[in-house]
């Protein structure tokens, strides 16, 4: 399989296209432009729609249109602009649509900065939204993977009725690596899908038994109080933490710290990984994939009776990603931290430090 | 003869069909339906000439309106 | 093995191109890891442009190496803000034709092209950036210069066919400069 | 004896919960009938706005979606350009169509998106208690507006044909009112027209219903009636803006 | 002191005109409309400003604005409104400005319901938008709480220069209690402080040595970076840590269990918990007053040699109260919830059930 | 020897980064002097919108705030009734102004809150890479509409100046350019009127723009100046279209 | 001591005045916690409209009772509702002009009060709801039957003032038949 | 005699004076500033007439124009 060197944006939006994605709206922010600017170009290509919103809320909305009529369809935005996407994410949320959404994150709060960071961790696992609802939320590391998680969203968006998240990073968004692209889905597979999606999209009754309603509240053609459908959602989350947790480790079997991280700075933590062991540190390297559900068990699983420290390494200040390690650590190790925000990348040589200075004599 | 249906349950007693016909045939009783409005009946049935004007004006499609073949 | 290159100058001089083309270079004839980040100012025109490429053995961590192996300069900001990132013992490009200033590090390998003038010369200013990269390809051998010079001319060539010839010329003057100073520090 | 009158196949028994009197109920039955008669009701998909527009979804037997406060047209141009073959209608009230959504229903008017929107206007945020909306008349009192509407502090009543009217995008727009026959009949005309036009691919259909709301006005469903005779129909001028 | 028998949405308002506010922007969503229309009437008498915004967002857009002319003021919402502000929210902790959010949250997610819920735990605790900026958190249980709460939250919002944030609900929006309304500040005070507030507020130069200016991302008049900004608000919420915990407990000396909960289910565990004691069931109460920051050391005051569980109410499924308590347990006692969401009320019988469940044998 | 011509007193001697030949240079340079003549500086907010004028903050000396895309003209009706003494101007694009921010735009027009507005029409999203704004004209270019704007797919450009003069909340509402000296004189009259309405207590206000954006549209400055003559000024109209 | 109560009826019948008459005269006359919260649905109009009274020595739990100790029916709708919602032992109001219906309850007390016939033969239907309160503090005591009285001429009074007269006379019937129920029932 | 003084760290040889200015007075440079613009100079400032032309037409505020009092 041939390796093409792509800038994560436009990787992300080929990706989606490959996914069976028909339909993009979004509205224009850094660093997310070549999401839709790309989209502009290959959706005539595909036969799918490309629409500019007039704002992030409208795009939203726009999506959720998209959504309702059983296709697969997508957005992105950037921080801000998805805080904009709020309540209809939510709405998405309430009315199981099967979207992708995707944040390719800056600095923070409000307008913050153009520049990348992983400051919309909480927005992104606990709140995107008023409600409580939660999506499943992937993070990946490099290019590669953020083109293979689009293109799993799309599945699992499907699979769940449910919008799926991605939440990346400018550096991700902007960078470019060799990336092997997933292959086109098929016309026919994505016309059986629609089909089966006729079952309850909204696109005029034509002949089915009961007109199709779709509303925030209840599964699409299901009657049920509010609070059904919260259960009914609250199952799900719980089933997700037996089907779709992932995470990786990395030299934890022997390690006397364990760094851990996301994302973007996973991918630097882990070098950092690479390099103190060669210096003779047993440093492990514990990562989510995806961040929500969280891994709760890749940490249950350490030695802690080993552990000199947990070193959470993330581009927030304050932390937030530390908050949900701290919370399954129980007191078990020491936690220190490694941070940047606001638009600066977290530095390698910080992450070696900090890690020494809680690791102690070797 | 022309003649009207009012189906009590759909109606909310507006009074728009009382006001609207030309010949009086509506008016309303002091019973309520289920939803808790004083609904209206024809209270002239006879007079009806089946010009549909209080069916057209009712908000609620709660007239029907019948003539001869 | 890894190797960090920092090319930093002003918007419309072709740095982001310079990367690229390493980095196309470097995916079709070899087996690494490979990642390019872009960094550019608010203004579109005349801010800063700058690129980081690492072309490693391993998967690269940051995408922004702290600091580079290689650093090629094309302004005298990019020279004041990247001086410092260089390791010592690289290589540090400057193109004397705009980067007026001079670098205060003793500790690295400095190799002055004057590219922007070169290029003048050829016939064109826009061809300034294949010298740079002709000098650079021939100072470091990271990647095999026939390659690198037939990706640039792929990548330019569609666009604008009428400068291949000069981009050629540009690339194979830098490259004797680039040979010659790696001879004269070796 | 021959049915000459009939409700229309289109709603169901279940009762609406629209208010004794209220024209919401007369604007939703006359779009049911006029699909009928199109026989667009198995084509059809209605984006409701939030509002007491709620109500329709259970009475209306028709495709239907809800959608976030003021972003039905957005939805809307979404489900369109996605499923060109569904006739796409937007049923909004005028909090939720010329306040919160302004941007929306301009855009979606601009790009001449091939949907058709209703547009229920009564003057004021019913379903949340009578609050002051872009459409209120001046001097009308309302929960939020205790002395009056006046024009220094609220600005002035928006005139949303007019407004759109001075758009390219749209293709049809007409504002009607059901407050006797002939101005029923009238108003059925304009939902057939304006949906012919999304038939005939002619973009952006708009009706505006002059509306009213007996609750939130204090008035007696008669006498609010004669509030919109009196007062909104000389604010909102009935007639046709656009015919393209 | 005279008590008066009053609405909570109108309280709510009434306290506000009393603390000094002086500007109110809104827009109308159930279960609220009882405090713009409040204001509506109020603000001429005291020669403050009503505005309903055409929308949330730009309601909250106006806060902002009146913010920065250094008056106080505050806007009101319920759930998906607050969704809608998130973006502004955001900027005005970006941006320092003092003004007071109160959401009157109902069910979720999306529109939900027009019902009384506590769903929105997370967003108003962690994420009221993006880049992981905090708030302090009030959660009242009664009027007059929400009363009182409300008049100091202006004297926060004052005293840090930061949004302040009231989480309350639907049932304390719209039910009517007794209250003692707290007195009228002078305008002197209210005069003075503007004074003070001119120091940076942004109403055009007049004379001033340097152009104010607000922006996001410093203190106004502040230059620095996005990060170091970032740094200094994180290092406000650690003194929060310190000087703004608030939380109430009962009976948890001799405590076998805990019923811990916040805002309008925190009064109803509060009887269950009467109810339990005089059935004779050792049973404790502990109530965050203030939910962020979130006061920790209440649950790290229980004797949990003794406790055979806690059990954490709250009206939002999925639970998110229920996690930050989890966070702060660490496992040392059983945690059992009991639920209710949507707009449905919890049922004190539903949690002595549940709290003679996880007490066991008597 | 006597200065004739003096920068703006109001002008830092901080350069401000827009690009060669923007014309958002010329805007701030005339809103600058029209304030200094009308001596205005020292009473003056400025707020901002989101978009390349963030560059106005460090160059011009004035009190000013940011705020969130789109939302200028809420931010400033609130300032302007909280400090009813200071001249509120907002400075926004089109992409501001125009897409994301037009409810909160033609609801502070139709309030007729007495603040002035600063409108940048250069037909794209300049500062995150020339997209398609609303103003954008048929047939051309951005980055997300890669084969010209055309109208079905896209709409058709929107006419501010117009559609705001739909409402009867606006005093001022003209359209200038800055593409030579008669224009910008005509330009700095324009301002000046619109701030000594907002001065007079007239209600809302606004002037146009009519911009360029060299570096999205690829052309050089000069070009940029006729491309505007040519194409911009036929589908924008210059001239006075509300004056009470 | 807590005292919960429940009136049920539809929107326009002056259920949420009725309960609000109970809670102001109770802050007035007594030192009780007092909680009162309605409930209506979306409809405006002949939608149900409902509240909550909880008159307690301590403070109150929840704003709106699971059990009442007395529940007041103004309609049919509401009976259905609310029947359950009455505590065994307890009084169950109905106003048996509108709710044609029977309750099923045979463990409570059940007070039949024709108030809507009683109050159109004072001459305005309106004052049905005085009537109730009439039998209903006639029947509880809960309150000093001349403080609810004047605190509901008080609030009726200030809007509607031609009603005052004919709002004692309703209470004062009410009160009766309030009164004779108790002493049967005792 | 009138004359210009252009603020060259203030310009961005846009040429907008170059092109306006009615006597030619105006030219660039190779010299490029701080920012890396290749600004405008005068030229030929003796056939400078004091218009004021070039200064009114400069988006950066770059000239300022002198005349005998
Ligand atoms: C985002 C959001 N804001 C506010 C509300 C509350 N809300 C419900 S309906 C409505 C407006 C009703 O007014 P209108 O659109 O005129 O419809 P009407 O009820 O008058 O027919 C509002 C503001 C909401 N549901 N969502
Ligand atoms: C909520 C939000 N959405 C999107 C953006 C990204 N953004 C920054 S500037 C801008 C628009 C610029 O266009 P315009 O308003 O026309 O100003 P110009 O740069 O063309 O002068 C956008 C969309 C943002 N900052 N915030
Ligand atoms: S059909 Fe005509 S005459 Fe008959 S009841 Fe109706 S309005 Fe009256
Ligand atoms: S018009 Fe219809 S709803 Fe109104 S009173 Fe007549 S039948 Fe009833
Ligand atoms: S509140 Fe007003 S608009 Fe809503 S249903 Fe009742 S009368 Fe109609
Ligand atoms: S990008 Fe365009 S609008 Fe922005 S400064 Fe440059 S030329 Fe001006
Ligand atoms: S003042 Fe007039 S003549 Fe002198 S340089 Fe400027 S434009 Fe030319
Ligand atoms: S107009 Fe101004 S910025 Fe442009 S070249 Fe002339 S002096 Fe320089
Ligand atoms: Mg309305
Ligand atoms: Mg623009």
């Amino acid at each position: 399989m041939d390796k093409v060197f792509m800038k994560g944006c436009q990787a992300i939006a080929e990706a989606a296209i490959r996914a069976g994605c028909r339909f993009f709206a979004g509205y224009p922010i850094t660093p997310q432009n070549e999401v839709p600017e790309y989209f502009s170009r290959r959706m005539p290509e595909v036969g799918g729609v490309f629409l500019q919103g007039e704002s992030e809320t409208a795009s939203a909305a726009m999506l959720y249109g998209a959504g309702a009529t059983g296709i697969r369809a997508m957005t992105s935005s950037s921080s801000c602009g998805i805080s904009l996407m709020s309540e209809a994410i939510g709405w998405m949320a309430g009315a199981c649509m099967p979207v992708v959404i995707c944040n390719v994150a800056r600095g923070g709060p409000g307008i913050g900065s153009i520049q990348p960071s992983q400051q919309d961790y909480f927005q992104a696992t606990k709140a995107s939204g008023n409600g409580g609802f939660r999506m499943l939320v992937f993070a990946p590391s490099t290019v590669q993977e953020a083109v293979d998680m689009t293109y799993r969203a799309f599945d699992l968006a499907q699979k769940y009725k449910y919008p799926v998240y991605i939440l990346t990073d400018g550096f991700t968004g902007e960078m470019m690596e060799p990336v092997v692209l997933p292959e086109m889905r098929s016309e026919e597979f994505l016309a059986a899908e629609r089909k089966a999606n006729d079952a309850w999209a909204v696109r005029g009754r034509n002949g089915a038994p009961k007109a199709h309603k779709i509303r925030c509240g209840a599964r699409p053609g299901v009657v049920c109080t509010l609070e059904e459908k919260n259960i009914e959602d609250w199952e799900m989350y719980e089933q997700w933490k037996k089907d779709e947790i992932e995470y990786e480790t990395y030299g934890t079997e022997d390690a006397e710290l364990i760094i851990t991280a996301y994302g973007i700075s996973a991918r630097i933590a882990r070098s950092a990984v690479s390099i103190l062991r060669k210096e003779g540190y047993r440093v492990g390297f514990v990562r989510p994939i995806k961040i929500h559900p969280f891994p709760e068990i890749a940490y249950e699983q350490l030695d802690y009776s080993k552990l000199r420290g947990i070193l959470c390494a993330e581009m927030s200040i304050p932390p937030q990603f530390a908050y949900d390690v701290e919370a399954v650590v129980r007191k078990r190790a020491p936690i220190a931290t490694c941070l940047r925000s606001g638009g600066e990348i977290i530095e390698r040589s910080a992450i070696i430090d900090a890690a020494k200075k809680l690791y102690g004599d070797k | 003869m022309p003649k009207i249906e009012i189906e009590s349950e759909f109606c909310k007693g507006c009074l728009f069909c009382v006001e609207a016909c030309p010949k009086d045939v509506i008016g309303t009783t002091s019973a309520v339906n289920d939803k808790g409005y004083q609904y209206a009946v024809p209270v002239h049935q006879e007079n009806c000439i089946g010009c549909s004007i209080c069916a057209i004006i009712c908000p609620d499609a709660a007239i029907e309106v019948y003539k001869e073949d | 093995m890894e190797n960090t290159i920092l090319i930093g100058g002003i918007g419309g001089q072709g740095i982001l191109m310079f990367g690229q083309l390493l980095c196309q270079t470097a995916l079709e004839t070899t087996d690494k890891y490979i990642t390019y980040f872009p960094s550019y100012s608010m203004e579109k025109r005349g801010g800063t442009s700058d690129c980081y490429v690492t072309l490693s053995d391993e998967p690269v961590g940051s995408p922004k190496a702290e600091k580079s192996d290689y650093v090629v300069i094309f302004a005298n900001q990019a020279l004041k803000k990247f001086e410092d990132a260089l390791y010592p013992g690289g290589a540090l490009f400057i193109d004397t034709s705009v980067c007026t200033e001079k670098p205060n590090r003793t500790d690295v390998h400095i190799v002055e092209v004057p590219a922007g003038e070169i290029a003048r010369e050829i016939g064109d200013a826009r061809v300034a950036n294949l010298c740079m990269l002709g000098a650079f390809i021939g100072y470091t051998e990271i990647l095999p210069p026939d390659k690198v010079l037939a990706t640039a001319l792929k990548k330019i060539g569609a666009k604008r066919p009428e400068l291949r010839a000069l981009n050629e010329e540009a690339f194979n003057k830098g490259m004797e400069i680039g040979t010659a100073a790696k001879a004269a520090h070796v | 004896m021959k049915k000459v009158y009939s409700r229309p196949i289109g709603l169901h028994r279940n009762i609406n919960g629209y208010c004794p009197g209220c024209l919401h109920s007369a604007a939703g039955k006359i779009i049911m009938s006029a699909l009928e008669e199109l026989n667009l009701l198995e084509k059809t998909a209605m984006v409701d706005g939030v509002g007491c527009c709620a109500n329709n979804n259970n009475y209306m037997d028709l495709d239907a979606i809800g959608t976030p406060h003021g972003r039905a047209c957005a939805t809307a141009s979404a489900i369109k350009r996605c499923s060109p073959e569904t006739i796409v209608i937007t049923y909004q009230g005028d909090g939720d169509l010329a306040s919160i959504g302004l941007a929306e229903t301009m855009m979606a008017a601009n790009r001449g998106d091939n949907i058709t929107v209703f547009f229920i206007n009564n003057a004021n945020y019913g379903m949340t208690g009578g609050q002051m909306a872009p459409t209120t008349l001046l001097d009308m009192k309302t929960t939020t507006t205790p002395f009056g509407r006046n024009p220094e502090e609220h600005g002035y009543p928006m005139d949303m044909c007019k407004v759109l009217s001075t758009l390219k995008g749209p293709s049809y727009i007409a504002r009607v009112t059901c407050t006797d026959v002939p101005n029923v009949r009238k108003a059925k005309e304009a939902v057939k027209e304006a949906l012919q036009h999304q038939v005939d691919g002619k973009g952006f259909s708009m009706v505006e219903f002059v509306s009213n709301c007996p609750t939130n006005w204090g008035l007696t469903p008669l006498e609010s009636l004669k509030f919109i005779k009196e007062h909104m129909l000389a604010e909102y001028p009935l007639g046709v803006y656009r015919n393209l």
